[in-house]
């Protein structure tokens, strides 16, 4: 019966419960004013979504004073607020008929709208400055690929072709020859980074974690040609990047 | 005899380009204003890239319109399709003429300036009507029908509510019609009419919630889809003046133009055209807070809302006032006025 | 030279409108366009006239031909798009078929 | 003087001209814009004639709203091509005769003050009481219109009413198919009506 | 009246106006191409003539507007004499203004004003 | 600044004694979904509202109307003094007049001196005396402020 009564409860939101905003003057669409309605529940999800982001990369960026209890005055979350000036549909008596002409004539209503849009005229402002702050970045985050070497130097790639074969959009071309000395070595391992998906499953699949995306998203390039890697590129980037792709393996190993 | 013609000359020159050139910066820091407010109240911050605070991003807009390529359709007759942005550019710097930004200063002062004002506004549909029709495309040509079968619809309200200002005031010239609200500003008689007459100039230049001819998502831009580089800039232009011009105008005819509200000493030590800066600016932040707080219009509601509410209303609130300063012998003897 | 001189300009408008009547008596547009510029021509000759005279009913009776001229294109621009949409051009000769 | 009078003159020429381009374009577009042409000039014949109120009205009716009436129809209809018009100048010999005609009795009737300013010599009588009040073109038709001439002000709102009326019932088709808004009905609605507890 | 510095305010901004879209004409580099100097048609080619016939509805609007202009035109020299025409003045444009008003309440039943 | 290496206790032999840390909610669950309207309700009711613009309208009503009354009563004067002053103005106007007038009857005389019968200075009017007419209205205009 609870369950039902809530189904009720839910078909009668706000929608449905057009305020009578101004007969004449309001649009007969939604009256709460859109700007007002989303950033409500935005703002919980993006309370709740940010508690645990912020757990996970904690050292990362100071923490916005993000509030995260709702406030008290709404604590049952279904019914509207109390002190409501919303006139109900035949005003019963004198003073709801005043209350409706006067957000008729002077667009009482309106005006407490836009009195919420100001009140975020003057909050703080989410922007950072591109190239010089740059946002969180998490440590599972799938970038641009790398090839990474042992700690001896030697590479760590033996050829398999697993990530070859997972490859969904078969970005991957692997040609492998016996070297010299008998180690099993690629000659050719080239990614394709158009075709790439950047879903990981390369990383994922390589027993030797050799094949690996790094954290970085700022490799544009001026024409196709670039952007099909090859080997020697890989290598150059497993090198440059190496510190940083380290660190993040090693806080996700027990997840792998 | 020919030395005078020429100082008369240069010296209307001067009081011209002194009109022209800080309305065009005035138009081109609005357009960086607007980004910004508009921004900040999407707790985002606005262009602060090129300049200090994004100072000089107007000017880079300027340059890329001037830069890019004038397209000219191949079926539009070019003539119309080339004279509707100037038509429009000029009606918006034409209207600035007969203004008073202080005591003596106008540039023309007219016996019958609010009917020039209101002859001009009506001028205006032609910009649009003109460019929609020329440019030979379904969309211009509907969003063109469209927004000048709007202007047309909330002219008349803004008729009757100037007739209101002038039984109060007894006078057409504007200077006059400001000289007479040094009692009390015709804020308080006219409350009402202030904010139908405020928000049919919202309609009149196709801004906030009314512009749905021009909306991106139904008719791609309106009236101006075909137009490329420097036709768009006119007509941005256009609009941005006249933008400016309704802010100065419900300035001038409800807050009392350059009259300080109170007369303290301090407030009459301030040059009086400071005032007029300070309550246009109010009206401007006000146009641009109204198109980030509100939904846009859908057209019937639009016409609905012109017609079967604004009418009435102002037709209603022209007899209260007559009757009212009728009944208590408030209207002014015409004739000379000082 | 006095303001009578414009007398003969504002005439030869009146008769261009009266021309334009008989010149396009196939085009019911420019029919209606060129009633429009005879009405222009007499407003201007009324107030023309109110200025020599000295006497301001020309300019009041103008303002009545005025609203006569509006009126009228109203309706003739009324009753010509009624007649485009039954017949489907406006050209006068379709203006026979009214007979029986 | 002479300044205003030759703007005066080349102005009622040009208006004459868009007068002449209104009958002669091909287009309807084009005739309806000479057309607006041709009201502008007109008003500003009535400016340099210093009368100021009905060159303003002229611009807010004539050219604000009649001429737009005409754009817009022009417009819908799209008239494209123009009629075949019999060429305009199998008229102009019986035209030009009627026209001569007529300017030879006007000038009959011109009295010859054209030919010696007389008006030089007259002396000018100055009014004092009118140099301490005298009022504008508006006001002064202000004074007549509403109590003198009440009739005029009847029989115009008399033609308005009927072009009203006469205009809404020749054009007014309501589309059947079409699904209207009452406002103010959605507004009403409450949801305690909307909605009914099932247990 | 000082109209004639307002003429002369027309010409030079008309003059800046077509200084500015020359300047545009000169400056910019015109490359006219096939597809670029089409009409917009959100990528489709346009099946038929642009200036195709459309709603009456916008006829109907200009055609009131005409008429509530000329009625606000009427009460311009009203608005300045009422203390001269007095109650007569009053009561002749009450008149005036309420034939218009019949026409208005006659306009809205008829549904002249709603849009559909 | 690894999870691993905030959470391992000192001393770990092997990553798989690590105690598995899963991504789940808050203790006690994420705080309910506001998706009720959130316009604040506040601000003055309907009646105050009426109460002040009409209030406010009163007040400047009353306020244009003794503005307008006091100055029709200063124009009152001011024309009071002004056409108290104007007959003197005007008989010296007159003055200057009569001197035009008797030289454009010389030159009428002039002009017309072989016309017989012809009275030098009687108009052709017999109406009574009006200031000559200005054929051209521009004159008249004059005198306009």
């Amino acid at each position: 019966m609870a369950a039902s009564r809530t189904l009720l409860r839910v078909c009668s939101s706000s929608f449905v419960q057009a305020s009578p905003v101004g007969r004449l003057l309001a649009p007969a669409a939604a009256t709460s004013a859109a700007a007002s309605f989303c950033p409500g529940p935005w703002a919980a999800h993006s309370a709740a979504a940010a508690q645990t982001h912020v757990v996970a990369a904690p050292g990362m960026f100071a923490t916005r004073g993000i509030a995260t209890s709702t406030p008290a005055r709404y604590a049952d979350p279904l019914t509207p607020p109390q002190n409501t000036r919303i006139t109900m549909a035949e005003p019963k008596n004198f003073s709801e008929v005043l209350d409706g002409s006067s957000q008729t004539l002077f667009l009482t209503e309106l005006t407490r709208g836009m009195s919420l849009t100001l009140k975020y005229f003057f909050d703080k402002k989410h922007t950072i400055n591109y190239p010089f702050e740059k946002g969180p970045l998490s440590p599972r985050f799938r970038g641009e690929h790398a090839l990474r070497r042992y700690p001896t130097g030697e590479e760590r790639c033996i050829a398999c072709k697993l990530c070859e074969a997972v490859c969904p959009a078969q970005a991957i071309t692997i040609e492998t020859e016996e070297r010299e000395d008998g180690s099993r070595k690629t000659t050719r391992y080239d990614i394709d980074m158009t075709k790439c998906i950047y879903c990981g499953f390369c990383q994922e699949a390589c027993p030797v974690d050799a094949i690996v995306e790094g954290p970085n998203f700022e490799y544009a390039a001026f024409s196709h040609e670039e952007l099909l890697y090859d080997k020697e590129k890989l290598l150059a980037n497993g090198d440059r990047w190496e510190t940083e792709i380290a660190k993040n393996l090693e806080s996700e190993v027990q997840y792998r | 005899m020919f030395y005078r013609i020429v100082v008369r000359f240069f010296f209307f020159l001067f009081q011209s380009l002194g009109l022209i050139v800080p309305l065009l910066l005035a138009v081109a820091f609005l357009t960086l204003a607007e980004r910004k407010v508009i921004a900040s109240i999407q707790r985002r911050k606005g262009p602060n890239v090129v300049g200090f605070f994004g100072i000089l991003q107007p000017l880079c807009d300027g340059l890329k319109l001037l830069i890019k390529e004038p397209v000219l359709p191949n079926s539009a007759n070019l003539v119309i399709f080339i004279g509707a942005p100037i038509l429009t550019f000029i009606l918006a710097l034409l209207a600035w003429a007969c203004i008073p930004f202080g005591e003596g200063v106008v540039f023309a002062d007219l016996d019958l300036g609010a009917l020039y004002l209101f002859a001009v506004s009506s001028f205006g549909v032609y910009g649009v009507l003109l460019a929609g029709w020329s440019s030979n495309s379904k969309y211009a040509f509907l969003g063109g029908l469209r927004s000048a079968a709007q202007i047309i619809s909330y002219e008349v309200s803004m008729g009757l509510i100037l007739i209101n200002v002038f039984l109060c005031s007894g006078s057409l010239n504007l200077s006059k019609i400001v000289i007479s609200q040094q009692s009390c500003w015709y804020l308080f008689p006219l409350f009402p009419l202030l904010v139908i007459f405020y928000i049919s100039c919202l309609a009149e230049t196709n801004r906030a919630p009314f512009d749905l001819p021009e909306a991106e998502a139904e008719l791609v831009a309106g009236y101006n889809v075909e137009y490329s580089s420097i036709g768009f800039a006119l007509f941005f232009l256009g609009e941005y003046a006249n933008m400016i011009l309704i802010s100065v105008l419900c300035s001038l005819l409800f807050l009392g133009g350059w009259l300080a509200p109170f007369n303290l000493p301090f407030f009459y030590w301030v040059p009086s055209s400071f005032w007029l800066g300070v309550k246009t600016c109010f009206f401007l932040y006000l146009f641009i807070w109204v198109r980030a707080a509100f939904p846009r219009y859908r057209y019937d509601q639009l016409m609905r809302l012109g017609w079967k509410a604004f009418l009435p209303l102002s037709l209603g609130f022209t007899l209260l006032t007559s009757g009212l300063l009728l009944s208590q012998g408030g209207l002014t003897f015409p004739g000379f006025c000082f | 030279m006095d303001s009578r001189f414009i007398l003969p300009a504002i005439i030869f408008l009146f008769f261009i409108g009266i021309g334009g009547i008989i010149l396009n008596r196939r085009n019911l547009l420019l029919m209606l366009i060129s009633v429009e510029l005879i009405l222009l021509a007499v407003n201007i000759q009324l107030s023309l006239f109110a200025l020599i005279l000295d006497d301001l009913i020309g300019v009041i009776i103008a303002l009545l031909v005025l609203t006569v001229a509006a009126a009228e294109s109203a309706i003739g621009l009324a009753l010509l798009v009624v007649h485009y949409r039954i017949r489907g051009s406006i050209s006068t000769d379709l203006l026979r078929l009214l007979k029986n | 003087m002479l300044f205003q009078q030759s703007i005066l003159c080349f102005i009622a020429g040009l208006a004459c001209g868009a007068g002449f381009l209104v009958i002669s374009s091909k287009s309807p577009v084009h005739s309806v814009l000479s057309l607006i042409f041709s009201f502008v000039l007109c008003s500003f014949v009535l400016l340099t004639l210093e009368i100021d109120i009905l060159a303003l009205i002229f611009l807010i009716v004539y050219v604000g709203a009649i001429a737009i009436l005409f754009l817009f129809v022009v417009m819908i209809l799209n008239v494209k091509v123009a009629e075949a018009r019999a060429n305009l100048f199998q008229y102009f010999p019986l035209g030009f005769f009627l026209l001569s005609l007529l300017y030879f009795d006007l000038g009959l009737l011109m009295p010859a003050s054209f030919s010696v300013d007389v008006a030089h010599f007259i002396p000018f009588y100055l009014e004092w009481p009118k140099a301490v009040l005298s009022f504008g073109c508006l006001e002064s038709i202000g004074f007549l219109l509403y109590t003198y001439f009440p009739f005029y002000l009847i029989g115009a709102g008399l033609l308005l009413l009927l072009a009203i009326v006469g205009a809404i019932l020749l054009t007014l088709h309501r589309g059947v198919g079409v699904h209207r808004q009452e406002v103010s009905f959605q507004n009403r609605r409450d949801w305690v009506e909307v909605l009914h507890m099932v247990q | 009246m000082s109209y004639p510095p307002i003429a002369g305010f027309m010409v030079l901004s008309a003059f800046i106006a077509s200084f500015i879209l020359g300047l545009s004409f000169f400056v910019a580099k015109l490359k006219p191409d096939g597809e670029k100097v089409s009409a917009y048609e959100c990528g489709f080619d346009p099946f038929d003539d642009a200036r195709a016939r459309f709603d009456v509805r916008f006829y109907l609007v200009a055609i009131l507007f005409i008429i509530f202009d000329l009625e606000v035109t009427f009460c311009f020299p009203w608005a300045l004499t009422l203390f001269y025409s007095g109650l007569f003045g009053f009561y002749s444009i009450v008149f005036f203004l309420g034939l218009l008003t019949l026409g208005f309440v006659y306009e809205w039943q008829k549904g002249a004003l709603d849009w559909e | 600044m690894t999870d691993a290496f905030l959470r391992a206790p000192r001393g770990l032999r092997s990553v798989t004694d690590l105690p598995v840390s899963q991504d789940g909610p808050p203790p006690g669950g994420f705080p309910s979904v506001r998706y009720a309207r959130r316009i604040p309700n506040t601000g003055p009711s309907g009646a105050v509202v009426f109460g002040l613009v009409l209030l406010g309208m009163g007040y400047g009503f009353h306020k244009t109307a003794q503005y307008n009354k006091r100055g029709n009563k200063l124009k009152e004067e001011i024309y009071n003094t002004r056409m108290a002053l104007a007959p003197y103005l005007q008989a010296e106007a007159d003055r200057v007049f009569v001197q035009r007038q008797a030289k454009f009857h010389a030159w009428e005389a002039e002009v017309m001196k072989d016309v017989p019968g012809w009275e030098v200075g009687k108009s052709v009017y017999n109406t009574r005396w009006m200031p000559p007419a200005d054929p051209t209205g521009h004159r008249r205009n004059f005198l306009k402020y």
